[in-house]
């Protein structure tokens, strides 16, 4: 209502508010330059030679899943150490299955990305139980389960969180502290609507001046996601910014927004930076801004993971590289699917020594 | 040069199907204004021939196909015999239940305006083609609704709509088997009108009487060959001599001769109250080892006899008792009739008969599969059983494992009776049974129908034939304009045509 | 196609064959025909007193309408093979196909946008001949070889994607789909356009009629001098052609698409088409009740989605329904012929 | 179903068929039956050859063998409604149904794991209870009804789950799936089992034959005796009740479920069905058929993840595979036929 509004408007948290995004927005808009440092490894990888990891996504299908396991495949080329990729095809019987062939093709260690552990537990813990390390990446512990040499998990969520409170940032700073915020992001396991309950306690907190709508969606209905949005849309004329929480939701969003006719008034952020959200933010399309980090970094990452459990440690990485992309930094990269398959998007490649040094293999 | 060379040439046509050669080397020409029939045995290759005509088949190479003297391109594109004048009247007459008339009639050549159905032309043409034939149809009738006599002439007015007088050549593949009586004779008249005109008419047929009549030659095709062109300018081509080309040998008449009852036997199936939408309290007994027969004119409503005492429709009131079973013909279904012993050899086979994409064992043991265990019933089990039905009813070819689909359709005809002979009714009620079968087996079915009686089993017959009725049953009745069931003063046929004509015209003033 | 097969098995013996007085079987007609618009113009209602603010406005109004037009396109891709007997599963891939190459043509190796388009049609229509190659001239049951050649061309979409999706921004392309007219972007206007030459062509022409009787009864349309194999054909190719355009209107909206989602269109145009079989010429497959059973359902979901549902009840509702809208129909329909 | 219909339709005009003599006919039956089997030897040989170290392996072996049970069971779902000449496409919904009950029972409620899997197995069967009245009390068509409760039954599994993915240990539960006897997981033999006795039936029994009737023509089998309503509902009752118990077996296997995932296994389970048709009976739904297409493409499929392959390349293979399968199948019959 006009209260609200009126609060909204109230000037110095405002400006508080808008330097403190404007601060995080322009940290990450330049490309990495140095990388976090990696705590050398206790064992000895190089006993590791000719060791087979499986790696399994949820679904191949997704291109940055993919990725992952490219990229840990060309950190493990460089120490003898074989991957096998094992496509879960978004079905939890054909996760198991990948899983169940890991384990009785004589892996010797299997990392999963995206899977939620309680999707597949059955078929993990018997993995653990014939002693094969599992390192569950992309998704959080279950309550009172800690990282083990045997089954660990690596969360990606804080990066994922980062992700949208950049994209947010970049909202709060366009809108002066004052957006309307639309934000859209799916349910579809404890981990997901967890990222969306945070940025959106974050929008909240920090832009006290700012308004959220939160819808959700399940990614198998992604079908009925722009009708959804152009309820919210009719419900709330006031609404000017969009901030979808994974790209694939954009352009159903877009296309919501469309069929309201609110296309106009409304700007969208999201997180991710896939390429065709790159492409639109350069063209000068309907986003402004899209958040991500480097999904080569965190390929390697996931290795330096499964090396410590191969050797009797547990994780220690969680260091991440980000990136928010506007109009103002895009223009200089190179927006083609090979690029967005390296990490030229985010910095050099000089992070690769630094796992190689902390792994002995240099 | 049209004039001067034959409306249609078939030459040197074979068609192998498999190894198995159904068609060899066989000619038919068919002059301008000729009225040609073609007869011959169940699975002689008739509708084979036509098929090929119509492009259904491809026939084997040496084959040559003329139209007034232009060739066809083998295998025929329908379009193409289409174009050059032929028409077929199809089998089952195939209509679209829920349109017009005219729309049924019109369709394949709709005239247009501008790209858009005409329709006050449309159904103009369609009333034209309609008052052509003589037919007193509304060209905006849902066909749906129409008696299978009006069907029938909206069958063939649709292949008479484009048809040039005096030229072209329609082919009524058994298609006049539905038409009775008064209906028959006016196609007949259309047909012979027609050919005077100068337009060719082939014309498929079983039925003698029909194919005495109307040709003036008559090809008959025996085992794949053409055995005989009778032609008759002489003397009229007797039945005789087309049995004998179809068969090779004269067929004797099969007489069951009346056997009187005996006056003291109580009727062991004794049918009180039967009521449905047309038959209205109709009440019959039939004994041990009697032949009943049933018949009317067309719209008397008779054909829903077999229909209610089976359970297979709903009775709106009526019982029948059989043996010790009394059944509530209101509530039985099929079960309850078959428990009772009543078993209904239907009409249309291929729609209530048979499932015509399995086998010929699958099909004739289905009525026994029950009784022989509910955990296992062995391939060679029911092999044997198909094999002896198959044996006694003489159904061609002997393969229990041949798709029904597969046989003609006067031995699909002997497979449904073979399936339900076994059976072994109490009751057995036949509906049409001897329809679109040859001379031979027709004498065959009512041989087989005779002898189920003489082992026991009370048989009711409804059909339209006044020969099958007169040469198989004790006693007729014949049903009423008002559904009433008379009983005939004797069963010979010329009787038994009086009592129908007489209920016919009545009805018809 | 099963839904004609299947009613007419039902006209066994055992049914009362409809020879009910024309005019009761008028008045059946018309609450059958008309009994889902009641339905739809009650929910209206409904909604309208629910969120007297928010349902009845302008915006609503266009949501509704203007975000259906990819899905309208697909679902007469399905209905133009439905109505010659044929069944087409593959609709939906070769939609994503189309919507695949556009962006990447013109995005990634530069093709001018209108070739690009013109290169996805002609892919959308090769994708049609293979169905016609297997299922017209091998005589391969359609439903198994769409739902194969589904697959297939999913698999190839993604190919051509190489994994990535790409998006294009092109302001006159875009316009193409988005430009306002009367308050509807343009796209709105292609489905009702299609619809309506649809419905055009089945009742008025001579093809519309013959592509019925080839539907109704294959054999039948043969002997009437009917080419069969060239109608079935070209209701395949017609279906892709639509599915390949769904493609490109819905890239000119978003500007790209992945197409591993474009199996979630199969099943939504499947149930528009269905849900129009109780409408308008009830029990038989027909483009204007497509488009009222395609409305329906987005006012209902939409109207849902303002009530603050979301979820599990839009999905009761589009399965709910659909089931008891063709139900009801059917049974009124039925229950009028008999008495 | 569609595809009798189809087939029925297709031996119409063009095709050609056989009274050939028993022996050509019996070695065209043989090549047209076994020609799949023969595809998938192939398949084993040249993946054998390109990974001699990997691909003949017991864990190979295994992984093929022991993960398809929960889709065979639901390709017999498909298969119990198809033999009847009715249509199902509700079954993944009803799996999902079950499979998100157990959980939610157990983890949430603390209900005893054995009456969370039968009330798992009660809900499934009420689901094919109301796919019954639809279809056979009220004669609405199969394809649509099922494609109605299909959304139905997923948005009511979605509400039990209530967004949240629930998952259960209980290790005496997951040995009933994953077990080893012979070196295969319990859950394979529980779909051989269903397999073999559902081949039984319907080739050696009354029942079976019956239903074979049904499907083929439902007038001459109700004119036999045969209470066909019964049949028809005994199907959608089998359907469901096979389908829920996939659900219970896969929730065992896995340990959760999420049930908006439950649509991705119903064209995978219809493929395996169709690609059945063209095996041991062909022509024909079949039991056997249905096994023998799930281990053709689970044994494709892992090959070529094997060989590195993923995403498009999968895809392509089973459209590919399953069109060319039944194709071959087709025109090797008729063929054979014919010569
Ligand atoms: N599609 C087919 N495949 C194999 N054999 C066939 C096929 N169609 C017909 N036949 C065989 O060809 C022969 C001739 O059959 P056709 O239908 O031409 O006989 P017909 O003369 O029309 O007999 P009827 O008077 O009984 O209709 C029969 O032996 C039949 O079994
Ligand atoms: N002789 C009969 N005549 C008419 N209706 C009958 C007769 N017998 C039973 N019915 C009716 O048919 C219906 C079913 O009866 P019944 O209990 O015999 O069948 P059922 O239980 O299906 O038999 P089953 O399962 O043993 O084959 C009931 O409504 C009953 O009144
Ligand atoms: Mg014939
Ligand atoms: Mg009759």
């Amino acid at each position: 209502g006009a209260g609200e509004s009126e609060a909204r408007r109230e000037g110095s948290t405002e400006q508080s508010t808008v330097d403190a995004a404007r601060a995080m927005v322009e940290k990450y808009t330049p490309a990495a330059t140095s990388y976090p440092e990696i705590t050398p490894i206790d064992g000895d990888v190089t006993d590791l030679e000719g060791k087979k990891v499986w790696f399994v996504p949820i679904g191949a299908a997704v291109p940055g899943l993919r990725l992952f396991g490219e990229a840990m495949d060309d950190a493990f080329s460089r120490i003898g150490i074989d991957v096998q990729i094992c496509d879960g095809k978004f079905v939890p019987n054909a996760i198991a299955a990948c899983l169940e062939q890991a384990g009785t093709s004589g892996a010797d260690a299997v990392v999963t990305a995206y899977v939620d552990y309680g999707l597949v537990s059955t078929a993990i813990d018997r993995l653990v139980d014939e002693g094969i390390p599992v390192l569950v990446a992309g998704a959080a512990a279950p309550e009172g389960v800690s990282n083990s040499p045997m089954l660990a998990f690596d969360d990606t969520a804080p990066d994922q969180d980062l992700s949208e409170q950049l994209a947010a940032s970049a909202i709060i700073v366009d809108s002066d502290g004052t957006g309307n915020v639309l934000y859209i992001g799916p349910n579809d396991s404890p981990n997901v609507s967890g990222v969306g309950d945070r940025a959106v306690t974050y929008l909240e907190d920090t832009c006290p001046g700012c308004a959220v709508t939160r819808i959700e969606y399940a990614t198998a209905s992604l079908d009925k996601l722009p009708s959804q949005v152009s309820a919210a849309l009719i419900k709330d004329p006031s609404i000017d910014y969009v901030l979808t929480q994974v790209d694939p939701a954009t352009s159903p969003a877009v296309s919501g927004a469309q069929s309201a006719g609110a296309i106009d008034r409304l700007k969208f952020a999201t997180a991710g930076a896939d390429l065709a959200g790159l492409q639109d933010v350069e063209a000068g399309g309907h986003l402004i801004a899209d958040a991500g980090y480097s999904l080569v970094y965190a390929g390697w990452r996931f290795g330096d993971g499964i090396l410590r459990m191969m050797t009797g440690g547990t994780p220690a990485t969680d260091s991440s590289v980000l990136r928010l992309f506007t109009t103002d930094n895009v223009q200089a990269l190179d927006l083609t699917p090979e690029g967005y398959a390296s990490h030229d998007w985010y910095g050099d490649d000089s992070f690769e020594d630094g796992f190689l040094e902390a792994w002995g293999a240099q | 040069m049209t004039s001067a060379s034959p409306r249609l040439e078939m030459l040197g046509i074979s068609k192998t199907f498999g190894q198995h050669r159904v068609l060899s080397e066989v000619d038919l020409v068919v002059g301008p204004g000729e009225i040609r029939g073609l007869a011959g045995q169940n699975g002689s290759g008739k509708s084979t021939l036509i098929k090929i005509l119509t492009g259904v088949h491809r026939p084997d190479p040496g084959s040559t196909i003329r139209v007034d003297g232009a060739p066809l391109d083998l295998p025929v594109r329908w379009t193409a015999a289409h174009a050059a004048g032929i028409a077929v009247v199809h089998q089952d007459l195939g209509l679209l239940d829920h349109l017009t008339v005219a729309e049924n009639v019109c369709v394949g050549g709709f005239p247009t305006r501008h790209g858009r159905i005409d329709r006050r032309r449309r159904d103009r043409l369609a009333a034209r083609t309609l008052e052509r034939i003589g037919a007193d149809v509304s060209p905006l009738a849902v066909v749906g609704e129409l008696t299978a006599a009006e069907r029938a002439e909206v069958a063939i007015a649709r292949a008479l709509r484009d048809h040039a007088p005096g030229g072209g050549l329609i082919v009524l593949d058994e298609s006049t088997r539905l038409l009775r009586g008064a209906d028959l004779e006016r196609a007949h008249t259309l047909l012979r009108r027609l050919a005077e005109t100068g337009s060719s008419i082939l014309l498929i047929s079983h039925s003698m009487s029909e194919l005495q009549s109307l040709p003036g030659r008559v090809t008959v095709l025996r085992d794949g060959r053409v055995s005989a062109d009778l032609g008759v300018t002489v003397e009229p081509i007797s039945e005789a001599r087309i049995a004998r080309a179809m068969l090779g040998d004269a067929v004797d008449e099969f007489r069951r001769g009346t056997r009187a009852r005996p006056a003291d036997d109580v009727p062991r199936v004794r049918v009180e109250g039967l009521t449905g939408a047309h038959v209205r309290e109709a009440a019959f007994e039939i004994g041990r080892g009697e032949v009943l027969g049933i018949t009317g004119a067309p719209a008397s409503g008779y054909e829903e006899i077999p229909l209610l005492l089976t359970g297979a429709r709903a009775a709106r009131a009526g019982t029948a008792q059989v043996g010790e079973h009394s059944v509530d013909l209101t509530r039985a279904g099929v079960r309850h009739a078959l428990r009772a012993g009543i078993v209904l050899v239907p009409e249309r086979r291929d729609r209530d008969g048979l499932a015509l994409e399995l086998s010929v064992a699958d099909n004739v043991t289905l009525p026994r599969l029950g009784s022989r265990s509910r955990f296992y019933l062995s391939r060679s089990w029911r092999d044997r059983q198909a094999a002896r039905a198959i044996r006694d009813h003489g159904v061609r070819p002997a393969a229990p494992r041949a798709l029904v689909r597969e046989l003609s359709g006067g031995n699909q005809q002997k497979a449904l009776l073979a399936k339900w002979l076994s059976a072994q009714p109490v009751l057995l009620v036949l509906h049409e049974p001897t329809q679109a079968v040859d001379v031979g087996a027709r004498r065959d079915i009512l041989a087989r129908i005779s002898a189920a009686a003489d082992d026991g089993a009370s048989v009711l017959v409804v059909s339209s034939e006044a020969d099958d009725l007169a040469a198989v049953c004790d006693r007729v009745l014949v049903c009423t304009s008002e559904g009433d069931l008379v009983e005939t003063s004797s069963t010979d046929s010329a009787v038994l045509l009086d009592h129908v004509f007489a209920t016919y015209t009545e009805e018809r003033s | 196609m099963t839904v004609q097969h299947d009613q007419a098995e039902t006209v066994g013996p055992e049914t009362v064959d409809a020879t009910a007085p024309a005019r009761a079987r008028r008045r059946g007609a018309f609450l059958s025909r008309y009994a889902l618009i009641g339905v739809w113009a009650l929910l209206i209602v409904v909604y309208s007193i629910l969120m007297p603010t928010t349902f009845m406005t302008t915006s609503t109004v266009q949501a509704i309408l203007g975000s259906q037009s990819a899905l309208l396109l697909l679902a007469l891709a399905a209905l133009s093979t439905f109505v010659a007997g044929e069944f087409d599963l593959s609709f939906a891939s070769v939609m994503g196909m189309s919507a695949t190459l556009v962006p990447v043509l013109t995005a990634l190796h530069g093709v001018p946008i209108v070739l690009s388009c013109l290169i996805a049609m002609a892919t959308a229509l090769a994708c049609g001949l293979l169905n016609v190659l297997f299922v017209v001239v091998l005589e391969v049951p359609s439903l198994i070889v769409t739902l194969g050649t589904a697959s297939l061309y999913l698999g190839l979409a993604q190919l051509v994607a190489s994994s990535t999706i790409v998006s294009i921004s092109h302001e006159a392309f875009s316009d193409l789909a988005l430009h306002r007219v009367l308050g509807m972007p343009l796209s709105f206007y292609y489905g009702l356009g299609a619809c309506l030459v649809f419905a055009y062509v089945l009742a008025y022409t001579p093809l519309g009629r013959h592509v019925i009787f080839v539907g109704a009864n294959r054999d039948v349309a043969r002997l009437a001098g009917i080419d069969v194999a060239r109608i079935r054909a070209g209701s395949y190719l017609v279906a892709s052609a639509l599915a390949g355009l769904a493609g490109i209107v819905l890239v000119a909206s978003v500007g790209g698409f992945d197409p591993v989602g474009s199996s979630v269109y199969l099943l939504p145009s499947l149930a528009a088409v269905f849900l129009g079989t109780a409408v308008v010429l009830p029990g038989q497959f027909n483009p204007v009740g497509t488009f009222v059973g395609i409305y329906f359902l987005a006012t209902g979901i939409i109207g849902l989605q303002l009530l603050g549902f979301s979820g599990w009840v839009q999905d009761v509702f589009y399965g709910g329904g659909l089931v008891l809208a063709v139900s009801v129909a059917a049974v009124v329909r039925r229950r009028v012929a008999v008495s």
